[in-house]
Order: structure tokens, then sequence, then C-alpha cells
């Protein structure tokens, strides 16, 4: 259970528990299927580039490009959505990889600082994703089977988006707590030099964390694109600092060396959960909060749940 | 005879336009213990480094069992059966006991996954071998030091390797650990392994090397079996000058230092003390004029006791007086500027700041004093940290080299200087002589007679039973973070210091 | 260590040098008075920030709300002199309209500095936290409603001259100046880099780590609150909701590209002006040589990463 | 028609999903819905998308799920809210489309939603450049164009209809086009630079008025006069447009109200009241020059 919700990282899921309980009780239709599902859609294209974000940051680095990889990536899946899932999936798929290859070669071969590499990424995705789009958004095919991906669901509540990203979340946490790939990617973060020193292959895992973390980008821009209907050169602005918020709430250190996958999540669900009581708390009429007002709360939340963790943490780490 | 194991010759490597190596050779046999000896900066850690592909090398080739080869990384070096515990301690603070004994060759299970419960079965045989009880599934960064070294060597010595290299591992160990260690070299001597073991301790070098090559200035200027050698050489060829020269110096600087001094007023009392971090109770009388040693095991709480009179850790209880005054020390700062000065055993992370030079590092905790409105005055900042590089022998390119360009030893002196900087009246010494070479640590050894003389009060930590035997004139010994025995000099043998911190307070 | 600094300089310098011969060769009327005007004018904010940033970065830290706190002071800065007391007294006004703001601006680096060195909280998160909320609350003050004015003597602090390059170039020159002196030369700068080099090594040698930070903290939000101000002031107008957009990665860029690395313990304060110069003259000529705008982002992204590698020290 | 019936009520739940709150358009746009939900009997619901269009979705599902019974949307993008409209459509949920459409090979007015309430930006655009045409008394028109958010739907469409007018007078050249990201600040900074580089610019057509005002500003300090030797042409109508317009620094702008309020809370209850709508309830536009500026000024925002 401990090595379940990560370790000493119980503050998040305490967190995340207690708004789900607060909405239901304050809110009709919080807990409706609807709502869950629409939820869970939204929210995939954020646990997967959490968990992408998650081990970039447990080597130490960080990954500003996520946004607007996923940017690009949907517009190549929109565009060869005419193709089928077939063809625009791995094509979206394959933007990202491109992407993260990219950083990767850029940091672990020409030695380039991660926030330096990562940012020239960003802005070079954002141009090459509207250079290939024309500036406008790409609609899809709606008459292939692409947006089923993003449309669709298992039962009447789990998206299909949703299931794939818990599969990467799988993925991602048995590499980090069961192989020697993943346990190198946390000693990187502990100490560069010395993970060097005793032997280990520090530069493959360097490499894996930017190629996985552009792939997450590429499939969140694919789920963007299926989902959503289109190819959107500038969506993903901002979402960066979403996954590195969701990381560092689910207690990983972003000096890197420590974290936990399943802990991201519940990082990233927390602020979908914030965001989508906000909207419910606007719909109740008592007070209607204007947009300035929804980002002041969601920076005090967020200071309440960094405060939390810090109170927390502090025993479990001096223990 | 067979080929040797490794040769190297004519190594030359130099950073950055200066020299750290112009021309170095090593020949180790197969199956022998190899000391490479030579002064602080002699360049012993930078031709482990270039042989196991951690640096370059700018000439000169490298034979290993009979081939040239050329190593580009520590994990090439690993795979051709060299494994290596480098000086400063390189493991990964953050992760567990087990991952850092096992990482990079973690026991599988047959999906390709790790094995933890093997790991963990290994990480104990290694462990019991060399006697440590711990908790293996905690962090490696909360165990000592001490621990920490064994666990590098643990790590090293399960790797089979052809050539274990061991860059200065007893720094931090005690007495007994090195008895292990020594242990464990003999068996994997038995085996067939090579070992290189760099050390300053030079009767350890006695006790268990076959062979030593001995470096001067990047320089290989003489090898030898160990046997046809007496300490005298040895010091005579790092030193580069004549045994006689040596010999009338005399071995140890501490000896001797004057009478007991009893007389004179305490500096610092502590009654009692006691913090969250194992510290139970420590009573403390230190005078002006006077070294008081503080014995103890690994793990006894001494780096604690320090920490605590120090300011870094709170009191949970007890009580601290300076110069007869009540005192309540609750930060570094505050110590600091009660004329107090510690110098840590961990020089890496609670001594060196990398990236600022070395005079930089050497004023740090004298600025307030070096300075009027917030403003550095830089020349008599210069003035004094150029006293200070003569006086203690600081082998450095120039003041303004950052301090981690330097090697080990000469890094301990730039913190020392640090710290008699301030002219403190009540110095901690941890470990302060760890990694310094003979002719330095003699030369160190002097100006802390020197400041005691001056009227300095002293706690010195030391594993090393020859420096707080000759050194200090009451020995503290603690045990599970008590003061147990106060032991008064002169007259302390080694045996009665061994049976106080053994036995506890039988003396 | 001023050997490296100085080897970094060059490199930087070197590049600079190649993009104004570039410069002179394609863009047209590059060479006159009014394009430095120009350069100077646009450059001077992000420069200004870009100070305070490095000395945060110097500190192991890095700081987010910067373009928060640049709105917050901005927004703040016309409801005082529009307010019927400073009309009254259009002196006291004035002088209140630029202290208040970057007093304000202040209390939100102490907000960011206490998170950091109080309660350890992770720099990126503490200031992430006013990254969100802090242009939140200066729409709040303005209601989301951009403030237009006209008064002269405020706005010279945007459009004045001196000496016939603009004010704002002045300031940042005399900031970089200053804080330049006061990294090398006073124990504030010694400290700054201990605590950002080896924090835990620093507090054993007495460095106040904390107090350190949050002055730090402090200084970089005041900075930001004073391009707040300059920028309000240029467009005689303050629109909450896009002061600073942005502005924290321009200024981190001109920082790194400047030679700090983010892992602290180096403020290469001279570095980060040529480093802002180098990014805003780079963007100068990709404008007025008419590259499009996603062409821009591509060919900032090379010249960045380029420039980056070029004078790469060690990794941040 | 399949569209959803909206039963005729004192009170409505309305939803009203804003894109973002980055601009004082949307500001007023968003004002405007607030004051007439209390004179229309609405219960609002806003939520504010912060410029994603996928957010700007969720934000429309959260609303269904809370059961509102009218949803006016303006938005962010034409593709992607394509799934907002069907899935209100599939919750009984009567449809208005604000100020921006969807695409018309998807979705239907009539069919998916009710009705879009707005203008044409295209049109918008073609306006300017028509009274550019008119107005402009020299013999060589070099432009200067000021886009918006690069990649928007405002900033193409504006360009289009301004570019494509304008291709049909051998008088004018745009000699550059760049985006000033619908922002004064931006606005000046690139005008400031664009004008160094093209010394004989003496038009300048900005796709809204705050980088109008802000090219004014940079014309100003580069020692231009316009209004005198750079004509401004410009989109939205704002105050501070109208007083340069009163100025005499800026020919013209072409209104785009943000004023939706009255218009959707009537066209609202027409529908309710089973009266046909239009598919295209068209905002008409007005356009400001010197003639009627001051007349106007009071109501500008
Ligand atoms: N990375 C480096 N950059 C610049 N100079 C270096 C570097 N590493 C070592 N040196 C220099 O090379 C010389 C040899 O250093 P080395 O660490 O090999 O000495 P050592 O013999 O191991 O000394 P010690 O006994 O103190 O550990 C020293 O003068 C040191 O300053
Ligand atoms: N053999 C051991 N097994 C487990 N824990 C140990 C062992 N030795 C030491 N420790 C840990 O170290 C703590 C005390 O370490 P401390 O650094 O105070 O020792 P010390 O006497 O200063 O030794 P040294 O000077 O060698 O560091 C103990 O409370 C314990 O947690
Ligand atoms: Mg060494
Ligand atoms: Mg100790």
């Amino acid at each position: 259970m401990k090595k379940l919700l990560g370790d000493g990282h119980v503050a998040v899921w305490v967190a995340l528990v207690l708004l789900i309980v607060f909405g239901t009780l304050r809110y009709d239709n919080f807990a409706s299927a609807y709502n869950l599902s629409s939820f869970l859609g939204y929210n995939s294209m954020f646990v997967l580039i959490s968990v992408g974000m998650c081990l970039v940051i447990m080597t130490g680095g960080i990954d500003l490009s996520v946004g607007t990889v996923a940017a690009l990536a949907s517009v190549v899946a929109a565009q060869l959505s005419p193709h089928g899932l077939i063809v625009a999936l791995p094509a979206g798929l394959a933007a990202g990889l491109a992407a993260g290859a990219l950083n990767a070669g850029m940091i672990s071969g020409l030695r380039l600082p991660p926030f330096m590499a990562t940012l020239a990424t960003m802005l070079a995705a954002k141009g090459v994703a509207l250079r290939l789009s024309d500036n406008r958004t790409v609609p899809v095919d709606w008459a292939s089977d692409f947006t089923k991906l993003g449309m669709n669901k298992v039962g009447a509540v789990l998206p299909w988006t949703m299931l794939i990203a818990l599969v990467v979340v799988v993925i991602a946490w048995v590499i980090v707590e069961r192989t020697s790939l993943g346990r190198t990617v946390l000693a990187i973060g502990g100490n560069a030099e010395a993970a060097h020193l005793m032997g280990l292959k520090t530069r493959r895992a360097e490499i894996f964390v930017y190629v996985f973390s552009g792939a997450c980008a590429g499939l969140a821009g694919v789920f963007l694109a299926s989902g959503y209907g289109a190819g959107q050169p500038l969506e993903g602005a901002g979402w960066e600092l979403a996954a590195i918020a969701a990381v560092v709430v689910g207690g990983t250190l972003l000096t890197g060396g420590m974290g936990s996958v399943p802990a991201t999540v519940a990082g990233a669900l927390l602020f979908g959960v914030v965001f989508n009581l906000l909207n419910f708390e606007n719909g109740r009429g008592t007070i209607s909060l204007s947009a300035h007002w929804q980002s002041v709360i969601r920076g005090l939340f967020l200071l309440v749940v960094i405060l939390l963790q810090v109170r927390l943490a502090r025993p479990a780490a001096k223990k | 005879m067979s080929d040797p194991l490794l040769q190297m010759t004519g190594i030359t490597k130099a950073f950055g336009g200066v020299p750290a190596l112009s021309d170095a050779s090593l020949v180790i046999q197969p199956g022998e213990v190899h000391t490479l000896v030579g002064q602080n900066g002699a360049g012993k850690s930078t031709l482990i480094k270039i042989l196991t592909g951690v640096y370059r090398r700018d000439g000169g080739t490298v034979r290993w069992q009979g081939r040239e080869i050329d190593l580009k990384s520590p994990r090439e070096a690993q795979e051709a059966g060299i494994a290596t515990i480098y000086q400063e301690l390189t493991l990964v603070p953050q992760r567990t006991v087990i991952e850092n004994i096992v990482l990079g060759y973690e026991p599988k299970t047959r999906l390709g996954m790790i094995d933890w419960r093997a790991a963990e079965a290994r990480t104990r045989d290694v462990l019991s071998r060399f006697g440590i009880d711990l908790d293996p599934h905690r962090a490696l960064g909360s165990y000592p030091t001490a621990i920490q070294q064994l666990v590098a060597i643990g790590r090293a010595a399960s790797m089979d390797a052809r050539l274990l290299i061991m860059d200065e591992p007893t720094s931090s160990l005690d007495e007994r650990e090195v008895e292990v260690l020594f242990g464990v070299i003999r068996q994997l001597k038995a085996q067939g392994t090579a070992v290189i073991y760099i050390s300053h301790f030079l009767d350890e070098l006695f006790e268990i090397c076959d062979g030593a090559t001995i470096l001067r200035d990047g320089r290989t200027v003489g090898t030898a079996r160990m046997a046809d050698l007496t300490k005298l050489d040895l010091i005579a060829g790092m030193l580069g000058r004549s045994a006689e020269d040596i010999r009338r110096a005399g071995m140890t600087e501490l000896a001797g230092s004057g009478s007991a001094q009893t007389e004179g007023r305490p500096v610092i009392e502590a009654v009692g003390l006691s913090t969250g971090h194992r510290l139970r109770n420590l009573d403390l009388t230190v005078r002006a004029g006077q070294i008081v040693g503080l014995a103890g095991l690994l793990g006894s709480g001494r780096t604690e006791a320090a920490l605590a009179l120090f300011g870094m850790d709170p009191l949970t209880s007890g009580r601290m007086a300076l110069d007869g005054h009540p005192a309540a020390i609750t930060s570094p700062r505050g110590a600091i500027a009660g004329g107090i000065g510690f110098l840590s055993e961990d020089r890496k992370t609670e001594g060196i700041i990398p990236d600022l030079s070395v005079r930089e590092n050497l004023t740090l905790a004298l600025l307030p004093r070096l300075s009027r409105m917030g403003v550095i005055d830089e020349a008599r900042e210069r003035q004094i940290v150029e006293q200070f590089i003569r006086a203690l022998g600081i082998k450095t390119a120039h003041m303004d080299q950052p301090i981690r360009q330097l090697s080990g030893g000469n890094q301990q002196k730039v913190l020392l200087g640090r710290w008699l900087a301030i002219e403190p009246r009540f110095l901690i010494l941890d470990e302060p002589t760890r990694g310094v070479d003979v002719g330095a640590k003699r030369e160190i050894q002097a100006i802390i007679r020197e400041r005691v003389e001056q009227g300095c009060a002293i706690l010195l930590i030391s594993s090393e039973f020859e420096e707080l035997i000759e050194g200090a004139h009451d020995i503290v010994v603690m045990q599970d973070g008590r003061s147990v025995a106060r032991l008064s000099n002169p007259g302390v043998t080694e045996d009665q210091l061994i049976h106080a911190m053994a036995a506890g307070g039988a003396a | 260590m001023n050997l490296r600094l100085d080897r970094q300089l060059t490199g930087l310098l070197a590049a600079l040098a190649v993009l104004i011969l570039l410069n002179m060769a394609v863009t047209p009327n590059f060479l006159n008075m009014q394009t430095l005007a120009v350069n100077v004018s646009q450059v001077a904010t992000i420069a200004i920030v870009a100070l305070g940033m490095t000395l945060v970065i110097a500190s192991g830290g890095i700081d987010l709300s910067v373009g928060s706190t640049m709105a917050v002071a901005g927004a703040l800065a016309p409801i005082i002199f529009l307010s019927d007391w400073a009309v009254g007294s259009p002196g006291l006004g004035l002088a209140a309209s630029i202290l208040l703001p970057l007093i304000v601006a202040g209390f939100c680096g102490l907000f960011n500095g206490v998170l950091i060195s109080v309660f350890g909280v992770q720099p990126i998160i503490a200031t992430l936290i006013l990254f969100i909320s802090g242009r939140g609350i200066a729409q709040v003050l303005t209601n989301g409603n951009l403030q237009t004015f006209h008064n002269p003597s405020f706005t010279w602090l945007g459009t004045g001259r001196i000496l016939g390059l603009p004010v704002q170039g002045w300031i940042a020159l005399v900031l970089t100046l200053v804080l330049a002196w006061t990294v090398r030369r006073t124990i504030y700068g010694r400290y700054l880099l201990s605590a950002g080099g080896n924090e835990r090594a620093a507090i054993m040698a007495g460095v106040p780590v904390a107090r350190v930070k949050i002055a730090t903290y402090v200084i970089a939000a005041v900075l930001a609150g004073l391009a707040g101000l300059i920028v309000v002031a240029i467009n005689s107008a303050s629109d909450a909701a896009r002061i600073g957009q942005l502005m924290e990665l321009d200024a981190i860029a001109a920082a790194i590209v400047g030679g700090a690395a983010l892992a602290g313990g180096r403020a290469p304060i001279l570095g980060t002006l040529l480093g802002a110069v180098f990014i805003q003259l780079m963007g100068y000529t990709l404008i007025a040589n008419g590259i499009s705008d996603e062409m821009t982002l591509i060919v900032t992204a090379v010249i960045i990463a380029v420039a980056v590698w070029l004078q790469r020290g060690r990794r941040a | 028609q399949d569209l959803p019936a909206l039963a005729v009520k004192d009170k409505y739940k309305v939803g009203f999903a804003q894109t973002e709150s980055n601009n004082p358009w949307r500001i007023a746009q968003t004002k405007s819905f607030q004051d007439t939900a209390a004179t229309c009997g609405w219960d609002l619901v806003l939520t504010d998308a912060g410029g994603s269009a996928a957010k700007q979705v969720a934000d429309v599902d959260s609303m269904i799920a809370q059961g509102i019974d009218v949803l006016f949307l303006p938005p962010r993008e034409e593709s992607p809210l394509i799934p907002a409209v069907m899935r209100a459509k599939a919750a009984g949920i009567p449809t208005f489309l604000v100020d921006r459409s969807v695409d018309p090979n998807v979705a239907q007015a009539g069919r998916d939603y009710v009705s879009f309430l707005g203008s044409d930006f295209i049109d918008q655009g073609g306006r300017a450049a028509d009274w550019l045409i008119k107005n402009f008394k020299g013999d060589k028109g070099v432009i200067v164009e000021l886009e918006g958010t690069t990649g928007s739907s405002p900033a193409n469409d504006r360009k289009k209809g301004f570019d494509d007018a304008v291709a049909a007078d051998a008088r004018f050249s745009i000699v550059a086009s760049r985006s000033g990201d619908f922002a004064r600040d931006e606005g000046r900074k690139v005008m400031e630079t664009l004008l160094q580089a093209h010394a004989d610019v003496n038009v300048v057509y900005a796709h809204n008025d705050e980088m109008a005002i802000g090219a004014i500003q940079a014309l100003e300090a580069a020692g231009r006069k316009p209004g005198e030797d750079v004509t401004v042409v410009s989109i939205d109508g704002t105050r501070d447009a109208l007083q340069a317009i009163i100025d005499g620094k800026m020919g013209v702008t072409v209104e785009s109200s943000p004023f939706f309020g009255p218009l959707a809370c009537d066209t609202m209850k027409k529908y309710a009241a089973g009266e046909k709508i239009e598919p295209w309830v068209k905002v008409e536009d007005r356009i400001f020059t010197k003639e009627n500026a001051a007349e106007h000024i009071g109501e500008a925002y």
C-alpha cells in the first residue's frame, strides 16, 4: 500500500479524496457518470504528460516542450486522420518521439542545459505546428475511425484515452520500480556524477526519459486531436507548468533522485478536480466567480496543498 | 614472470594548461596489493581516473592484461574488470543502501525485472562481510560518512573484479573497520584479485601492501617492494627530501604540546546535551589552551556532539556556557559570532563551495569582519588569503582558482584556513587530518599546536589513536551519544583507550 | 572564476558581433540612432527583470512569478495616480505611484522568499503560486479593465530620453553596474554565491542563507515591479492581463545565455545584460527582415540552442 | 427539425463558456452577459477556458452535467468545439454560438445548434480595406499589417478579408505582415521595428484597436505623424480608438461589438416562443470615422 501510494506522498491523495468527497456532497451531478467520464477524458492528456515529466524530473531535468509537442502531434495526427487511426495514431506518436529525440540529443549529446534545450524545442515545435497547419486548426476526418479513440468509452464511464494513459502510467511505474533503467533514472537525479562513476548507463537513461516524455506528449496530442476533432497548433500553452506542478504536488523533488509515479497521477488529477469544482461552484449562483478570482483561488489552493505537503513530508524525510 | 596485469607508462595530463601528471607510470602484478603514494596533489587520483576512463589522458599508454586499451567510461572499466572506489564518495545519497550496492548489476528475474528479494539478500551478504548492521531500505544519505564509505567498498568488492582500486578508503573509518577492510582485502587477494590501495596512513600501507609506487608532482619517482622500504624512505620519496632531514624533524607535531593544561579558564562547558539526533547526554569542558580529544566507535555520536555544540542541531535538553556565561547557541552563525569554529568531517557536502575560488572559500566565515557596511575589503582579503596559502602550504595555481579543482588534501587545508582565519576561541575539528598527506599533516598539527599555545580551546575528533593520545590533554570517550569516560594525559595508552571505548565508563 | 566567466563573455560577445555584422549587411537602416534607441527601449525591461532572475538563479532557485509581479505593479501605478488624492497633489501622487507599486512588488518577493526559505517549498512551485494568482490579483484590482491615462511625468519613465537614448536603457545600465559591483564586492554577493553553490556548507560557515534568499527574491520582485512600471509608462496604458506575459521565459533565457547555471552558484551579471541584448537583437533581426511568425519561432529555437551550445559551461 | 426545444420559463439556467479573459474585448463581452443575466432572468453559469479549446469543451461538459437550459458558446476555434456542440445537442440543450462559428461542414445551424450570433471577421477586414481604398489620397500605399495572435481565427479572417480587397487596388502593397498578438505593447514593439526597416510606410492596418494604438505610439516616437503622413485603420471600436479618431491620429475602426448580452437574451426568448431563428443572426457592425466617432464614444468600452 505504501508503495502504491508512493512513499510519504500521502498529502496529495488525502487532498484528492477530500476534494472529491466535498464535490460529491456539495453539488448535484458532480459524481454523475457524465461528469466523471468527461473529467477523465479531458485529464487523460494531463496524466500522460505529467508522467512523462515525472521521469524527466526524477533525473533532475525538465521538459518545457511537452505542451507544444502535443500541439504539433495533434496537427500531424489530424492531417493524417483520413487514413484512420491505424496511421494517425502512430504518426502523432512519432512526432512526439522525434521531438523527444531532439531534446535527448541536445541534452545528452551536446550537453545543453535541459531548461534551454527543451525551451528551444518548445518554440520550434510550435513553429513547425503552425507551419504544417498553415496557421489554422486542422479539422479531423469525422468519417474515419480516428475520433473513436477520443470519443468512445469502455463501459459507461472510462474513456479509452484514460485507459491508455493508465496503461502508460503502469508501464512507467514498472520501469521506475523494477528495472535497471528506472533505477538509473533516479540515481542520475540523486547525483549524476556519482551515477556515472558507479558505471551506470546514465546516457541511456537520460535519452530514455526525454524520448519517453516526448512520446507521452505525442500521445496526448493524438488524444487532443481525436477527442476534440482537430489538430490545434495553439493548444498546449502552459501544459508544461501544469505537468510540473502535478509532479511536484505528487511529492517528487525537482532536484531529482526521488519521486513517485502514482502520486504524480494523483497530482495531475488534483488540478483537474479543482477546475471541475470551480465550474460547479460557479453554477450554484451563490457567488459568481470572475475568471480573475478563479486564478487567485487556484493559486491559493496550490499554496494550501504545498504547505500541507511540507508539513506531512517533513517528519517523514527526517526520520 | 608473466605479463603484468596493468601497465601504465608515460601518462601525461594537464587541466587547462596546468600539468597534473607529467610522466606517471604504474605497474600492477596479478593478485598483488599495491599502493600509490604521494603528497596531496601529486596526481594519485588523477592517475586512477585516467585508468578508469573518467578523464582522457593527453599522452602515454595503458596495457591491461597484455593488451593496449583505452577505456572511455567507468562503465567500460568495470566491464573490463576494474572496480573503483573513488576518493570523493560516489554514491547516491537519496537512494537506498540496497540500490547503492546493486545498481548497475541488479539481479534480474526471468522477465528482466529487478529481483528485489535477491538484491536485498546480496546487500545483506555484503554488509555482513563488513559487520555492519543497518536497514538496507533506508536512504544511504541518512547514514554517517563511515557507513557510506563501507557501502562503497562493499559495492566494489562484490563486483568480482580483476583489479580493485581504493582511493583513500579508510579516511573516515576507525581502527576496527580498517581491520575488517583488511580482512576483506586479504580474502580478495587470495582469490587472485589485485588491489591498488591509496592512503595517507603509512602504517596501513606497511600492513597490507606488497608493492609501492611513489608519485611526486605528477611523475613516478620510484617503485619498490614494500618489504624493502622503511617509513622514512617512503616519506622521503614523497617529499623529495633526504631521509636524514625527515628524521631530524620528527614524526608527529602534536606530541608534547606542553604540560597538561588543567588550570586554564573553561572556554566551553556543556552539561547534559541532548538533541533529536541521537545525542543523549554529553558533558564536556574545554579550557583555554587545551586540546580535548573525543573518542568513540563509529556511530558513537561524536559528530552529533560537534553539531550540537555548533548550533546546527537544536538541543532538546542540556545547557552550554561560553567563557563562563550561559550561552544559547542556536545557529552556526551565532556560534561563529561567539568565536566557535567547526571543521566538518564531510568536506564535500559541508565544507567547500565548489564553484567559488580558494580565496572566497577561505574567507567565507570571516566576511563579517572583512567588510564595512556590507562591502568587502578585497585588498585585506587577498593579503590574508596569501598568508594562509603560504602558512598552510596550499597547492593551488592561484588564489582565484575554483576550489573544486584542488586535490582533496588541499581542499582540506583551505577549509582549515577558513576556521583559523576567524581566530576562534573554541575550535571543533572533526577528523581534521583526513586525507591529508604526512607532510601536510605535520604542518596542520603544528598549526593546531600553535593555536593552542596562543590559548585557543580545541575539541579534536579523530579516529586515529595516535593523534588523540599524543595530541590531546584530555580524552572524552563517547558511547551511544553519551560521554562515558574522561581520560587524562599524560599516561593514556592505546589499550586503555580501546578498553574505554568498547566497555564504556570502565576507566 | 574570473577567467572562466571572461571566456564565456567572450563567446557571447563574439556571437553578438556576428549578429551585428549580419544586420549591417542585410537589415535596412540598421546603423542609425533610432534603431539603437528602439532596441535599447525594448531590451530594457527584459534586462531589468533578467538581472533579478540572475540573482535568483545564482541562489539555486528560479522565479516564475516575475511577469505577474510586473502586472501587479503595473496595475497599481495608474490606480494610484488616477485617484482623486493624487490628482489633487500630483507631485506626491507621482512619487507614491512609483514607490507603492515597488513596495507591493517587494512583498510579492517576500512571499516567495518566505515560502522558499522558511517553509522549504521548491522555488519553481513556490513562485508558480504567484505566477497563477498574481495576475489574477492584478486583474481583480482593475476589474480586468484596461486602464489608459495621460500623465506625461509618469510616462517619462518609458518615453523620456537622456543623451538621445531612452531613460529605461540608462536605468538598466545603471542597475547592471550596481548589481555587478554588488555581486563582486559585497558580503551579500558572496553569501548569495555560497548559498547557491552549496547551501549546507554555507550555513555551516555562518552564512544567513534564509535571509540572503529572501532578500534575493525581494530584489528580483522589485526589479520586476520596476519593469512593470516601465511597460505601463511606455504604453500610457495598463492591461493587467498582458503586462509581463511570458517574461519569465525571456528573463531566464537571457540569464542562461549570459552564463548563469540553474544549479546555482554563479551570477554573471554582465553576461545577463549581454544575453538580454542578444535575445533582443535576434528578435529585431527576424522581424525587421520579414521572417514569418512561425519561422521566427523555429529560427529562434535554433539560435538559442546554438548560442547556449557555443558558450556552454558546465551543465545546469 | 431535430433541435431541442426550449420551454418558456421565468428563470433559465444559462451557460456561458467564455474562451479567455485576457483582453478588454473579452472582458466587455463577459460583462455584457453578466449584466444581461440580471435583466433577462438568467442563472448564469460562467466558465473561462483560459484560451484552451480543449478546456472549453471540458467546461461545456461540466455545464451539461450541471443541467443548464441553454448554452451560449463563443467557440475558441472552428473545429475543436464541435464535440461540445454535439454533446449539448445530445443532452437536449439548445446552443447559440456567439461571435465565432464552428466548421459548417460538420455542424450546422438549425440542425446541430440553433444559430450563430455574430459578425463576419472576413467582412470586417474587407470593410477596413474598402474605407482605405476610398479615402487614401496618395498614389502609393505602403502597408504594414499587424496581425492578431498567430493561428487564431479572427487573425486569419481579418487578414484574408483585408488582403484580398487591397490586392484589387494596384496602388497598395503590403510590405510587412507580422503578429502583434492583439496586444498594445507587442503591437508597439513590432511597429517600432518595422518602421526602422521600412521607412516609407504610410498605411498601418491592425487587426484590433489595441495594436493600432501601440502602432500610433511607435509612429509618434519615431517622429511620424499618424493621421497625416500615415493612415491607420483598424477593427474593434474601443474608446481609445474612437478618441484617436477624434484626435485625427487614426482613420477608421470597424466595429466589432462585444455587447452580445441583449441580443442573446432576445434571440433566446424568441426561440423559446417558437419563432424561427435565422441560422446567422448578423450583428450589424458600424464603422467609426471622424464623422461619427464623437457621438459614439460614450457607448464604447
Ligand atoms: N578537474 C580538475 N581541474 C583542474 N585541476 C585539477 C582537476 N583535478 C585535479 N586537478 C589538479 O591536479 C593535481 C593532482 O590532483 P589529484 O587529485 O590527482 O591529487 P592526489 O594525489 O589525489 O591528492 P590527494 O592526496 O590530496 O587526494 C592537483 O594539483 C589538482 O589541483
Ligand atoms: N554500524 C552501524 N550500524 C547502523 N547504524 C550506524 C552504525 N554506525 C553508525 N550508525 C549511525 O550513525 C549514527 C551516529 O553517527 P556519528 O556520525 O555521530 O558517529 P561518529 O561517532 O561521529 O563517527 P564518525 O566520526 O566516524 O562519523 C548512529 O546513531 C547510527 O544511526
Ligand atoms: Mg586524491
Ligand atoms: Mg563523525
